[in-house]
């Protein structure tokens, strides 16, 4: 009978943890109106040369995979179908192991 | 009495307000425009309901650098009342005026409903009309209503009795289905240590005329009425 | 270049010889860029214009009828009601939140572009089956984006409807309607009068969004969709309350002689037409045009339609002070030309002169469509539809269950909850009703508010499902006591170059026409949404009416709800009922087959007079209008509203369940205190409306027998769980 | 008369332009129900072995400043008196250089 260990090594990977930082904003050419207020908010307050204010979100997971490529793959499919909105948002991500 | 309603951009509460304190109590009221610096004499400054800047980044938080607010926090610290409702208790929360902070409802949906709310101190400006734990039916309609104020700060709160409303069933307990928005404690809205600034989330100015569903956010008004008439009245601005 | 620019940009080689025609020369590409979203079907109305001028129009309220960006009726002492539909369908589609979104914020524009300030919000729905993981995260996102935009701006969303039903899950429903409240005198409309008279452009600054939008509007839905997405746009609901606010300070102080918002084809819809209606022409500069984005060429700046933005005709000697209304607003503006005499569109980018056409062509020049008409061979097929082939249903206690439990049937308030209903502090009656209330403090009167609509009905058959429509409606708005004094219709349907489809939507309208005249309520706004279709399965054709009653006496404003113990209930109206097209089959039985109840219009016209004055004359406690589900669902309704049971029994005879669960339109529930009894039942007889003692108010059941026999015995406060439950679960 | 070269540089520094990427995340002990709903939402579509999600915002913004050091000390302040709620919400930020 494999044990747990030899299970989750078979392929030669070990499973480990892997924790994804995940920026989501809105597209170039997509209006953001909550970055235009907090540029126009900025700019009263006392900082005049702000400029490009955008206002996204930011999103952290830990997840298991077996290597950083089956990480990548899964935390992209998690963005596309869920955490973001293709249609007007675009993400980018980092990943850092975590350990085991 | 002679209260001053502010307009922030996106206040949208501004005129129930105002229709109130007019129409119903008979009183003076006036618009103050956010760009406001010294808006004159009045004895309550109510900050209305409403999606001041849009509510964007976070609920109150461009507001509460209106120019207004200057004159709003020297008002309030020269004993002013000043009333929040909804976004007014969001943006009092930001601007530092009253303690904790208001964040996204638990359950992450906007929520228009009646709610019932327990007056826990009647001790106050605004709720010395109520008796001591009476209930009122108040609606609410917000999205980012749900009260936090670090676990060690809540004590102290309830000691100085600053826990003004809870939300609790209509029979006065204060249950989990009562919470319209997963506030900690069931907390509705608080007041400053002196007393003379409350925020609170449901609004009392739509509990006005009994064909709209209730009269009993007159008691937090009428409550105003008299401790002004009976107590000192400030008039500064 | 291409060979044939215009084929990319839709338009079609005779259309473009038509072009060619009316202007004496070839077009430039920018020109022929306004003119592909001018001739667009969501813009000229090609498929649709000959059948619209059926609907009677006319009335001695109206202020206002079809043409401009709402209707306009008058409600008494100066006082008028300005009020509109729209469809978001295909921008839902693909971004429900922001489509829906920005459906809201559209037709609210439609409503203080005339000079209205908007009062209410209404919305009607539908969705596919909520079994299906992505119709639920459509409808909760279109949800949310409703209240998103309508919350903000603080607006209450007083009454709507949903529907789920298998033929719009690629191709969801969003229909949203506004009201406002205005003196009359203030009406404004959307002509660019008086030569020399400034061009202005106020609210958010132009970017690429949308541009062709009008045309993804008007085509079906495919894979190639996904590609189009760029055409969803972004709201700003903040922008757009300070756009209101700006736009009706400005009306009051009387500082603008017309006044356009921009919605699908942007600023080229707004040149043209306002200087189509005004019979002038219009020269502009492009480059006044305040950008969110640099290096926008001049068509994209033409058919851009970045999200609220609006256009005003100012006289000259206006100008400072409209200025200064803009900047206390803090709205980016600019002037942007002015008002000439000579019928041409122009228009200046960059020095150069880049468009110049004669108005008249773009805006009104589109060759009027003469689709075939062909009866579909469904409809023929699923009349035959006989009854008897259902297997036996005895157990109506269940039934009733599982109808209460049918997310069409079921309660909608995990809806509306999440829509601000109370705001502004005049809602009588909110959501859950048959027709919304609200008061208007200006004139001591109330609004009553409603939409309806069920494309079942349509499909099965469109003429006598048209004459529902209205029907329903209007007795939704009786019901509360108020006169119906106008409508504002959305028609939604399939691919009208199919003959099909056309042939479903002139009977349709011509059911509507019909019930409007026999009613006396004129048509005075609308919208059509051809194209509703999915890698050509079409929807339901889905006509969506929109009705605003008056009610002189808000005092006397009657609820659904039973009201007390030991009033009796009775059922007025007609004795016709089928099981034809009614919720049972579908939801029971799985079944969408079956002749519709023949309407009669004349008796729906004195029976929602007789109700009318039973109300106003404080003869009834509650009055409810049966639909889908027919009299059991209503009752269950009435019984759920009031927290009271009732004990009733009906005439031995017809069919058990056609007696409970069958459908037909001019058919009401109303309670009565049991000293009236007699007065009430008296005066329907006068009116000649039937009606029927059915039994009391009272206990904690609904109990309904028959021939000694309960048919339907069962706790109020069960059936209220499952009626309550069943969205709110939905959507967690 | 200075010149503008002059000018900028006259307190020894150039006046950049930093790009300031801001995270926003609420405070450890303070609920997170967006993160808790994207977690359960993520879990169903069978991403079982997803933990510790939590939801906040990210800010991008550009400002000028004389050197690393006073851009940092904007972004904070602005973070602190605007773009984060202290009581319930802690940021972090990382700045990079963008050019004069
Ligand atoms: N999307 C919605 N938004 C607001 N209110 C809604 C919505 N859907 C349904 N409602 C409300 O729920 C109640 C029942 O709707 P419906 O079943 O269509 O009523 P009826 O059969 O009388 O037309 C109405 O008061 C309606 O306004
Ligand atoms: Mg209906």
């Amino acid at each position: 009978m494999p044990t747990g260990r030899f299970c989750a090594g078979w392929k030669g990977e070990t499973v480990l943890k892997w924790k994804a930082k995940i920026e989501i904003l809105l597209k170039q050419q997509v209006l953001d109106p909550q970055g235009g207020a907090v540029e126009k908010a900025l700019k009263t307050m006392g900082y005049p040369s702000v400029t490009g204010v955008r206002v996204g979100k930011y999103i952290e997971l830990v997840l298991s995979a077996e290597g950083r490529g089956q990480a990548a793959a899964r935390v992209e499919e998690m963005s596309e179908k869920l955490l973001s909105n293709p249609v007007i948002e675009d993400y980018r991500y980092e990943l850092v192991e975590v350990g085991e | 009495m002679k209260a001053g309603v502010i307009v922030f951009p996106g206040s949208n509460c501004d005129l129930d307000a105002y229709h109130l304190v007019r129409d119903i109590l008979g009183q003076e009221a006036d618009y103050i425009w956010h760009g406001e610096t010294s808006p004159g004499e009045y004895d309550l400054l109510i900050l209305p309901g409403g999606f001041s800047y849009g509510d964007y980044l976070r609920s109150g938080a461009i507001a509460r650098f209106s120019p207004v607010m200057e004159a709003v926090a020297s008002f309030a610290a020269a004993g002013g009342m000043v009333l929040g409702i909804c976004n007014g208790f969001q943006i009092l929360t930001e601007a530092g005026l009253l303690p904790g902070a208001l964040y996204r409802n638990r359950h992450l949906q906007f929520r228009c409903r009646q709610t019932y709310i327990r007056v826990e101190n009647n001790r106050l400006p605004f709720t010395g009309l109520a008796r001591k734990e009476q209930v009122l039916k108040i609606p609410v309609a917000h999205g980012d209503g749900c009260y936090y104020v670090p676990e060690d700060e809540l004590a102290g709160l309830e000691e100085r009795g600053q826990v003004v409303f809870r939300y609790t069933d209509s029979g006065g307990s204060p249950t989990k289905k009562a919470n319209p928005n997963g506030s900690v404690s069931n907390i509705a809205g608080v007041c400053n240590e002196q007393g003379n600034v409350l925020g609170l989330m449901p609004h009392p100015e739509r509990a006005g005329e009994d064909l709209l569903g209730s009269s009993d956010g007159l008691v937090i008004f009428k409550s105003i009425l008299d401790y002004l008439g009976a107590g000192e009245v400030s008039r500064r601005g | 270049m291409v060979d044939k620019p215009w084929i990319e940009l839709g338009l079609t080689d005779g259309e473009y010889s038509l072009i060619v025609g009316q202007l004496g020369r070839e077009p430039n590409l920018v020109e022929l860029n306004m003119y592909s979203v001018m001739w667009s079907e969501h813009c000229s109305y090609k498929h649709s214009r000959a059948e619209l001028r059926k609907f009677p129009t006319e009335g001695p309220r109206v202020l206002q009828g079809p043409g401009e960006n709402a209707g306009v009726v008058d409600i008494g002492e100066g006082w008028a009601c300005a009020f509109k539909i729209e469809s978001h369908n295909h921008p839902s589609a693909v971004e429900p939140y922001q489509g829906a979104a920005t459906g809201v914020g559209g037709i609210l524009r439609d409503i203080f572009t005339m000079g209205a300030r908007p009062v209410a919000f209404l919305n009607s729905l539908r969705f596919g089956e909520l079994s299906d993981p992505r119709v639920r995260y459509l409808f909760d996102r279109v949800v949310a984006g409703i209240g998103g935009y309508g919350n903000c701006v603080g607006i209450p969303t007083v009454a709507g409807e949903v529907y789920f039903e298998p033929c719009y899950r690629g191709n969801p429903l969003v229909n949203a309607m506004c009201v406002g409240v205005m003196r009359s005198e203030n009406l404004v409309l959307g002509k660019a009068s008086g030569e020399g008279n400034l061009v202005f452009l106020a609210g958010a600054r132009t970017g690429k969004d949308g541009i062709h939008g009008v045309t993804f509007a008007s085509e079906e839905l495919n894979a190639a969709s996904e590609e189009k997405r760029p055409s969803v746009q972004v709201g700003d609901p903040f922008m757009g309350k300070l756009l209101m606010e700006a736009t009706l300070e400005l009306i009051e102080k009387g500082l603008a002689a017309g006044v356009q918002d921009l919605g699908g084809a942007g600023l080229t819809c707004a040149l043209t037409e306002t200087a189509a209606r005004a019979g002038t022409g219009i020269e502009v500069d492009l480059d006044q045009v305040p950008l969110r984005e640099e290096g926008m060429l001049a068509h994209e700046i033409l058919v851009s339609e970045s999200q609220e933005r609006m256009l005003y005709i100012i006289e000259p000697r206006h100008r400072e002070e409209v200025e200064k209304i803009f900047i206390r607003w803090g709205l980016p503006y600019a002037n942007l030309g002015r008002v000439t005499t000579d019928g041409m569109v122009r228009a200046l980018f960059r020095g150069e002169k880049v468009v110049n056409l004669p108005a008249a062509s773009v805006a009104g020049g589109a060759p009027e469509c003469e689709p075939g008409l062909a009866e579909p061979a469904y409809y023929g097929e699923l009349k035959k539809f006989k009854l008897p082939e259902l297997p036996g249903e005895t157990n109506y206690n269940r039934a009733l269950q599982k109808l209460l439990g049918d997310s069409t049937v079921a309660s909608k308030e995990a809806v509306w909850r999440r829509y601000d209903y109370s705001v502004r502090t005049s809602t009588l009656q909110g959501p859950g009703g048959d027709a919304a209330v609200i008061r208007i403090r200006e004139n001591g009167k109330a609004l009553a508010l409603t939409v309806d609509g069920n494309g079942r009905h349509s499909y099965l058959d469109p003429y006598i499902g048209g004459i529902y429509a209205v029907a329903e409606a209007t007795r939704n708005l009786s019901c509360t006591g108020a006169e119906p004094v106008g409508i504002t219709d959305c028609l939604n349907f399939g691919n009208p170059e199919k003959a099909e489809i056309s042939w479903q939507f002139q009977q349709t309208v011509e059911g509507m026409s019909e019930a409007c005249r026999v009613l006396g309520v004129p048509v005075v706004g609308g919208n059509v949404s051809f194209y509703n279709e999915v890698e050509g399965e079409a929807i339901y054709p889905t006509p969506v009416v929109g009705a605003v009653g008056l009610l002189a006496e808000p005092e006397n404003m009657t609820r659904s709800a039973f009201k007390s113990a030991g009033d009796h209930v009775l059922l007025l109206g007609s004795k016709l009922v089928s099981l034809g097209g009614s919720q049972y089959l579908k939801c029971c039985h799985n079944v969408v087959a079956g002749a519709l109840t023949r309407p009669d219009l004349e008796l729906e016209k004195r029976l929602q007079e007789l109700l009318r004055s039973l109300i106003n004359e404080r003869l009834v406690h509650s009055a409810h209008d049966l639909s889908e589900g027919g009299l059991a669902v209503a009752l269950a309704e009435c019984c759920i509203g009031g927290e009271l049971g009732c004990v009733l029994t009906l005439p031995a005879g017809s069919g058990r369940a056609d007696n409970l669960f069958g459908e037909g339109p001019s058919r009401v529930i109303v309670s009565v205190h049991y000293e009236l009894v007699g007065r009430v039942v008296r005066l329907a007889g006068k009116a000649k409306v039937p009606v029927m003692d059915l039994g009391e108010v009272g206990g904690e059941k609904l109990k309904i027998m028959s021939e000694g026999e309960y048919l339907v015995d069962i706790k109020i406060a069960d059936l209220d769980r499952i009626y309550r439950e069943v969205i709110a679960c939905a959507m967690k």
